[in-house]
């Protein structure tokens, strides 16, 4: 997918947590209209990706570029700009009813109308949430909860989303769900979206691009069905060994 | 089931039974109708996907939450009612998934509390270390380097555990764990976020502290090779959505349709028979 | 701006050394010749700040006035002033700094019994005397094994006085017979007049109906006085050592319509409480050493109001009439022995006889270190003023 | 009965008053997991400046306390961006706040005490007086601030749950970190919360100041309303009104039938009590944590 | 010197009581503000036992904390086993420590209620002081580096954690209850024979906070820490004496000033066997070492 200018560019990125470097020297960018995954084990580092993309975490060195401007330093700024993170476990506010978690998302924006509309696609995407509009988010079922984060999320009608670890805690045939109306959004709006996973096969298959997060480094990137069948990540990820 | 396995232990030897365990939070149930015994010895793994109930079937065990029914016993003795400081006395220790060191504490420091939950000495004796207090305190002391010294950790026994590295954090929490003389090991995703080789190393220590110090262990891992690995001559148990799903050799379960419909993933077969998302 | 970005490790030490500087300064500044120091222990922060604050420039202009006429005997005054937070340990620690750094010759104060007490002991140990002007406790001036306290000296009278004062005139005068009591039990001194009251009241005949009690700081009291509105006690005593606790108490009776007749004593006596609940509080009667009402002040009261912006108080008078006794007792200590010694002052104290002080004259009793027979006036509070209704000369 | 009427009738008027502090210590409870002790010194600043616009400036009441409110908000935010901001930031453990907060209501207590000096000060409106209902006396004024208490918690309520900035602080006290990732700008709900805390210290001054005193010192009185937020559960709004009803009522009821002398004996040992049987207050929600 | 004595002595008096909360709040992370409460049963505990059972001074004040002590489970074990934390566990004490010093207030028999209790002599003196605190400070620092003391770290760093791992909480919080309360008690005892009276007044919830402060200043997990704020505590405003009506403003803001720029306290979690020392040795002259992590305020 041939590309003028990246939507976001990350290059040279050092991440620490105290005397701890989370991110070392990471490089990426994400095209308009593109899935991106990055895969990698727990404690990695992609959930200290995400956040410092999303302005949440401060970055010791290094560069992001937004639109080809530079990163934002507060996460509300971020949002506005045109960057939503679906944060790792959800974190819907579960004592908030659906609406009022759907309307938080669209916080930034101000036009009552097309508020109005928005959520209406976006009930229009997750039927189940139209049913549950004045109930309690955290009553909803776990799969209900990644689609309200979801929700929440294109509520506010971003350009990039974030995604982290959307298959967390779901049943196979919710992630199934969740993954298809990833690609719908992709696909029918253009949305571009950048996605981090452990479930590397699952990520790798829906993505275009994907990138290889190990301790901190990126030490893979490419293709996504390049990398399902490269075979350092079906043994390592995939859990895939010769044997 | 694979009787087999059941048939060669004598059943009043047991070391632990979880008996029909359930528990509901708010509505849903975490757990249904669960039940799993254990012989001395034995290494199991229990796997499942994420929000399965593994954690919260440790939770239970140690009784850090109540069980809404069914019965625990270890070594023949009800756990229910017990606190879990009490639970770890009896013999039980665990690991967690997120690890819990005690941060601003050495690493050794962590080693040592798991050694003198109960001190050693009485506290008037601890305000003058009388010679006793001494002994026992320099007694712990060599246990507690034996058991860094065991898991590699020697080096950095004057660490602060928040400033270990996460694999070394995880290996210090194993010997925390061991520090508590358990007879019976519960560890939670004891590779999470570990490589390939960090993987294969803990592999091979968790098989020599198994072998070495004959604990009973049940390990909660989503790294396949690693399950697959260790509790090859044993059975691993399947949980999902709360209730068993299949428990079986390693063999059974890579090939269990229900095990792979519901956890390794349906789709595309073999290419899902990983690590279906942790945490 | 820039001066203000200095890295804060360069600043504290630099602060940390400033105070050292300035407070060693203060230490050593050792005492020069021909001046007398005199310490004042203040209430200048916490809850009765309003003490402090009223007696500080009395007491200064005062000594500005001795000094401007040449000092005593050759002698110029210095007041010391120290902050007492209106705690008992602040007042103890800042009594022997003024002793022991400052090496006064007398010390003015404290104001309350809890502070007087341990400060006692401190004069004795010193040797310098202290005249308390408010600490009516009796055991300020002589301990509880019945011993005196050599080095202190009050200027006010006692709270067996006001208790029985109060009592007598509310049974044969005003003709009441059925008490309640509305006491902050942790003030010593409306403990006092509590018990006093109570003691002479039923030795008289009278009945107690209801004994109510809150503590210091409290401002809520219509629970108490509902209760006391249901006793059918025809008189209420109420002697709050803050006036704000009578002000309020005059406030909350008047919401729960409760009209008894209310008695206080003299820690009322503050012109700021007719401002408080003047209306509310008319016809209540309460006992003081002296008013500020009497015209003879007058004067005084306009000239310090207009000067300082603060109403003089009857503190300030207490305060007024320590520091004359000081000047007193030294200047007859440099007559008789030749030197303002600490001793040759208490000595002089303790001998006082007649002797006119700001408010009146005054002999000390030798024995208790009490103002000897100090008339005790009862007032009236009419159309928000205090009116003098008779004086009380004990026996 | 009528004793008894009498005593719940006090009970309420002081529990309004509780309840106006103990909303602010919840909301900033609620949000940043600390308990703000300088709010005592907000209320007795707010009483002041009501109190000397309407005696040295004869501004009517009304106009004062828009004023006094204005004025509080000014140093409530102040003192949140000099004493907590960085704090904040910083992620520090809420006891570190709670100290500075403390350093912040020393140092603005004796602020007030130096320039306004310590006297007692009756609040210059006039007495509106009372009215009874059979045998029970009721101050006009009692009922005036009762009403206007429970009328500025109300603007609070439909602030909160009507209205979109509402809706994000709800959200801030919910998860502060997912809050922000929904756009919702933290300095400014710190702005908002430190804001309505003013308002409500501020109101809940001019009243105290009404129905009692003006004076420096006459903060001590929130340490009640910390209570009246504990009891009825940490950082719960609705719980912090329970509370402080029930405390208003109970020490009025423990002082009228019990013993006015052990009343806070009983209030303490009430508050001990709960706390045992609901260790996190009467509505608090639990904080178990997740292993 | 007797002004400077007076200082030494209620610094040293404030040192022994700080410790006491140290050992409750900074090792095992329990807040307290209602030690004065403990300090007035030491005190009256002490000051009964001299006047009126002629008691030996050191041995009245032992008795006096351990009577502290034994009250200190009045609230611990109820609180302990319900679960208190945080500012629950905090106002609880607050409560405690309220309704000791009204009782003393309302009982005239035996401790004279709100006149105090008086007849008694000035035993207080500096040495008394300084060696009182300095068995205080090693009898402290002998019980946190023991294995009890460990076990309260444990405690104070994740509760949780050290529960799995078969720490008794409820004993173990009970013994550091009970020695801080034990603490508190001889600084009564110290207090009410330097003042030679003693006032229910003198416990109030400001020097509750006071010691809290003093706590949080010196830094969690650290004995010298406290043991210097403590001191400074008592003499900062006795310099500042300078500012006069400015004094507690400056005092105030000199609170918020440290915790801006020193949020970890003044020496957190450095603990007295000089073991930074030989870390920050390590650090500079033992090169992979020096990867150490930053210390956190935060747990």
């Amino acid at each position: 997918m041939p590309a003028t200018t990246p939507m976001l560019e990350v290059n040279n990125l050092y991440v620490h947590y105290g005397g701890i470097c989370a991110l070392h020297q990471v490089s990426l960018h994400v095209d308009p209209s593109e899935i991106i995954a990055v895969i990698g084990a727990n404690g990695a580092g992609k959930s200290t990706l995400m956040k410092t993309i999303a302005a949440v975490k401060d970055f010791t060195s290094g560069s992001i570029q937004f639109m080809g401007m530079p990163l934002k330093k507060d996460p509300y700024k971020v949002v506005m700009d045109g960057i939503t993170l679906v944060p790792e476990g959800r974190r819907i506010f579960a004592p908030l009813s659906v609406r009022e978690n759907l309307l938080l998302g669209a916080y930034t924006r101000s036009d009552r109308q097309e508020v109005a509309q928005t959520m209406e696609e976006v009930l229009e995407l997750f039927p189940r949430l139209r049913e549950r509009l004045h109930q309690r988010g955290g009553t909803l079922s776990g799969g209900e909860q990644q689609m309200l984060a979801v929700g929440r999320a294109l509520m506010s009608r971003p350009k990039l989303l974030m995604l982290d670890e959307p298959s967390l805690g779901l049943a196979p045939i919710i992630i199934d769900t969740m993954f298809e109306a990833i690609t719908r959004l992709n696909q029918q709006m253009g949305l571009t979206i950048l996605l981090v996973e452990q479930n590397a096969s699952l990520a790798l298959e829906l993505c275009h691009r994907a990138y290889v997060l190990k301790t901190g480094h990126i030490t893979m990137e490419g293709n996504g069905r390049e990398l399902l069948e490269d075979e350092r990540v079906r043994s390592s990820y995939l859990g895939i060994t010769g044997g | 089931m694979s009787d087999s396995i059941f048939a060669m232990k004598n059943v009043s030897s047991e070391e632990i039974s979880l008996k029909n365990l359930s528990v509901q939070f708010g509505g849903v149930r975490a757990v249904d109708n669960f039940s799993m015994t254990l012989y001395p010895g034995e290494l199991v793994g229990l796997i499942g996907p994420n929000g399965a109930g593994k954690t919260t079937v440790f939770n239970l065990i140690t009784n850090y939450i109540k069980p809404t029914s069914g019965e625990i016993f270890f070594m023949g003795k009800s756990l229910l009612g017990k606190s879990p400081d009490e639970i770890c006395r009896m013999g039980i220790s665990r690991t967690f998934q997120n690890i819990r060191l005690f941060p601003q504490m050495t690493a050794y420091e962590n080693v040592e509390l798991g050694l003198h939950n109960v001190p050693h000495y009485s506290l008037l004796e601890a305000f003058v270390r009388t010679p006793r207090a001494r002994r026992a305190e320099a007694e712990t002391r060599k246990r507690a380097l034996e058991l860094l010294e065991m898991v590699n950790l020697k080096d950095f026994a004057g660490e602060r555990a928040s400033s270990l590295p996460y694999g070394l954090q995880r290996r210090l929490e194993l010997a925390r764990a061991m520090a508590t003389s358990p007879t019976l090991l519960l560890l939670d995703e004891p590779a999470a976020g570990m490589n390939e080789d960090e993987c294969n190393e803990l592999v091979k220590l968790i098989r020599q502290i198994h072998e070495h110090m004959k604990y009973t262990i049940i390990m909660i891992e989503h790294h396949m090779n690693v399950v697959m690995e260790l509790c090859k001559n044993s059975r691993i148990y399947v949980l999902n959505l709360g209730s068993l799903l299949a428990v079986g050799s390693p063999k059974e379960i890579q090939t269990n349709p229900q095990v792979i419909k519901a956890y390794l993933g349906e789709r595309k077969h073999a290419r899902y028979n990983s690590n279906a998302g942790s945490q | 701006m820039r001066r203000y970005r200095m890295s804060f490790y360069i600043k504290l030490p630099g602060l940390v050394l400033a105070l050292i500087l300035l407070a060693s300064s203060l230490l050593t500044g050792c005492q020069q010749e021909k001046v007398l120091k005199i310490g004042y222990l203040a209430e200048q922060t916490g809850v009765e700040a309003y003490i402090g604050q009223a007696t500080i420039p009395a007491l200064e202009d005062r000594i500005a006035e001795v000094n401007s006429k040449g000092g005593i005997g050759g002698y110029q005054l210095k007041l010391i002033v120290y902050d007492t937070r209106s705690e008992v340990t602040d007042a103890v620690t800042v009594t022997k700094r003024m002793m022991e750094q400052d090496k006064v010759v007398a010390v003015i104060g404290p104001s309350w019994s809890a502070a007087g007490i341990p400060i006692a002991e401190i004069a004795n140990t010193n040797k310098i005397p202290v005249v308390a002007t408010t600490a009516s406790n009796v055991n300020v001036t002589v301990n509880e094994a019945g011993q005196l306290n050599p080095y202190m000296f009050r200027v006010c009278f006692i709270d067996p006085y006001q208790g029985y004062a109060l009592a007598d005139f509310a049974y044969n005068k005003l003709g009441k017979r059925k008490v309640a009591f509305l006491t902050d039990i942790a003030s010593p001194y409306t403990v006092g007049v509590h018990k006093f009251f109570k003691d002479h009241f039923v030795e008289l005949g009278g009945e107690v109906v209801a004994e109510e009690g809150y503590q210091t700081g409290d401002t809520e009291f219509r629970a108490q006085l509902a209760k006391i509105k249901d006793s059918g006690a025809d008189l209420l005593v109420a002697a709050a050592y803050t006036y704000k606790d009578a002000g309020l108490i005059g406030q909350q009776m008047e919401a729960l319509g409760l009209k008894i007749t209310v008695m206080g004593a003299d820690g009322w006596f503050v012109d700021d409480l007719l401002a408080m609940a003047g209306p509310q509080l008319e016809g209540a009667y309460l006992t003081t050493g002296v008013s500020t009402e009497s015209p003879e002040f007058a004067d005084f009261n306009a000239a310090f109001e207009k000067k300082h912006g603060v109403k003089a108080n009857i503190y300030t008078y207490y305060g007024l009439d320590a520091l004359y006794a000081i000047e007193y007792a030294i200047d007859k200590a440099i007559k008789d022995t030749g030197s303002p010694d600490p001793t040759a002052i208490k000595n002089a104290l303790e001998n006082m006889k007649d002797v006119q002080l700001f408010t009146s004259k005054v002999t000390m009793e030798p024995d208790t270190h009490n103002p000897h027979n100090k008339p005790l006036l009862i007032v009236k509070i009419t159309n928000s003023k205090w009116e003098i209704q008779e004086t009380f000369q004990p026996q | 009965m009528d004793l008894f009427l009498q005593q719940v009738v006090s009970g309420i008027s002081i529990g309004a008053i509780y309840s106006l502090l103990a909303v602010g210590y919840a909301l900033v409870y609620s949000v940043y997991n600390f308990t703000n002790w300088a709010f005592d010194a907000f209320m007795a600043f707010g009483a002041f400046m009501a109190f000397y616009a309407i005696s040295s400036f004869f501004l009517p009441f009304w106009v004062a306390a828009i004023i006094s409110i204005l004025l509080a908000i000014g140093m409530a935010v102040s003192t949140e961006k000099l004493a907590y901001r960085s704090l904040r930031l910083r992620k520090a453990p809420r006891l570190f706040m709670m100290i500075s907060a403390m350093g912040a209501n020393l140092a603005i207590v004796n602020l007030l005490n130096l320039f306004f000096g310590g006297q007692f000060r009756r609040f210059p409106v006039e007495n509106i007086g009372t009215f009874s209902m059979g045998q029970v006396s009721v101050g006009r004024m009692d009922v005036l601030a009762g009403i206007i208490s429970f009328g500025v918690l109300g603007l609070l309520w439909v602030f909160l749950y009507r209205t979109k900035p509402g809706l994000g602080i709800r959200a801030s006290s919910i998860d502060i970190l997912t809050a922000s990732l929904m756009g919702i700008n933290n300095d400014a709900v710190a702005f908002i919360i430190f804001a309505v805390t003013g308002v409500l210290s501020s109101v809940a001054g001019i009243f105290y100041g009404i129905k009692y005193a003006v004076y420096p010192t006459m903060g001590i009185v929130t340490i009640k309303a910390m209570i009246a937020s504990i009891v009825g559960g940490l950082g719960s709004l609705p719980a912090a009104v329970v509370g402080s009803m029930l405390l208003g009522i109970l020490e009025t009821l423990v002082a009228g039938y019990i013993s006015s002398t052990y009343r806070d004996l009983f209030s303490f040992l009430f508050l001990v009590i709960i706390l045992l049987f609901f260790p996190n207050g009467l509505m608090g929600k639990s904080s178990d944590e997740k292993l | 010197m007797g002004y400077l004595n007076a200082i030494i002595i209620l610094g040293g008096i404030n040192i022994i009581a700080a410790l006491g909360v140290a050992i409750i709040t900074g090792y095992t992370g329990l807040f307290t503000i209602g030690h004065a409460g403990f300090m007035a049963l030491g005190g009256y505990a002490c000051a009964i036992l001299v006047t009126t059972f002629h008691v030996p001074f050191a041995i009245a004040l032992i008795i006096g904390g351990l009577f502290a002590g034994l009250c200190s489970f009045i609230i611990g074990v109820p609180a302990f086993r319900s679960q208190l934390r945080g500012d629950y566990f905090a106002i609880a004490t607050l409560g405690l420590s309220e309704a000791i010093r009204l009782i003393l207030n309302t009982t005239y028999k035996v401790v004279g209620g709100a006149f105090g209790f008086m007849g008694m002599s000035n035993l207080t003196t500096v040495p008394v002081v300084v060696i009182a605190v300095i068995l205080a400070l090693f009898f402290a620092h002998m019980f946190v580096t023991s294995q009890y003391g460990k076990n309260c770290i444990a405690i104070s760093q994740d509760e949780v954690a050290a529960q799995m791992m078969g720490v008794n909480l409820l004993r173990t919080k009970l013994i550091a209850l009970f020695i801080s309360a034990f603490y508190a008690g001889v600084a009564g005892g110290l207090m009410g024979f330097y003042m030679a009276y003693l006032s229910p007044s003198f416990f109030t919830i400001t020097r509750s906070s006071d010691l809290l402060a003093a706590v949080v200043f010196g830094g969690i997990q650290s004995l010298i820490g406290p043991t210097i704020t403590a001191f400074v505590l008592v003499a900062v405003p006795e310099l500042l004496r300078v500012f006069s009506e400015w004094r507690l403003i400056v005092y105030g803001l000199l609170f918020v000033i440290i915790m801006l720029f020193r949020p970890q306290g003044l020496l957190g979690y450095v603990e007295m066997n000089f073991a930074f020392a030989r870390r920050w040795w390590n650090a500079v002259f033992t090169p992979h070492q020096a990867k150490q992590g930053t210390i956190k305020g935060d747990q």
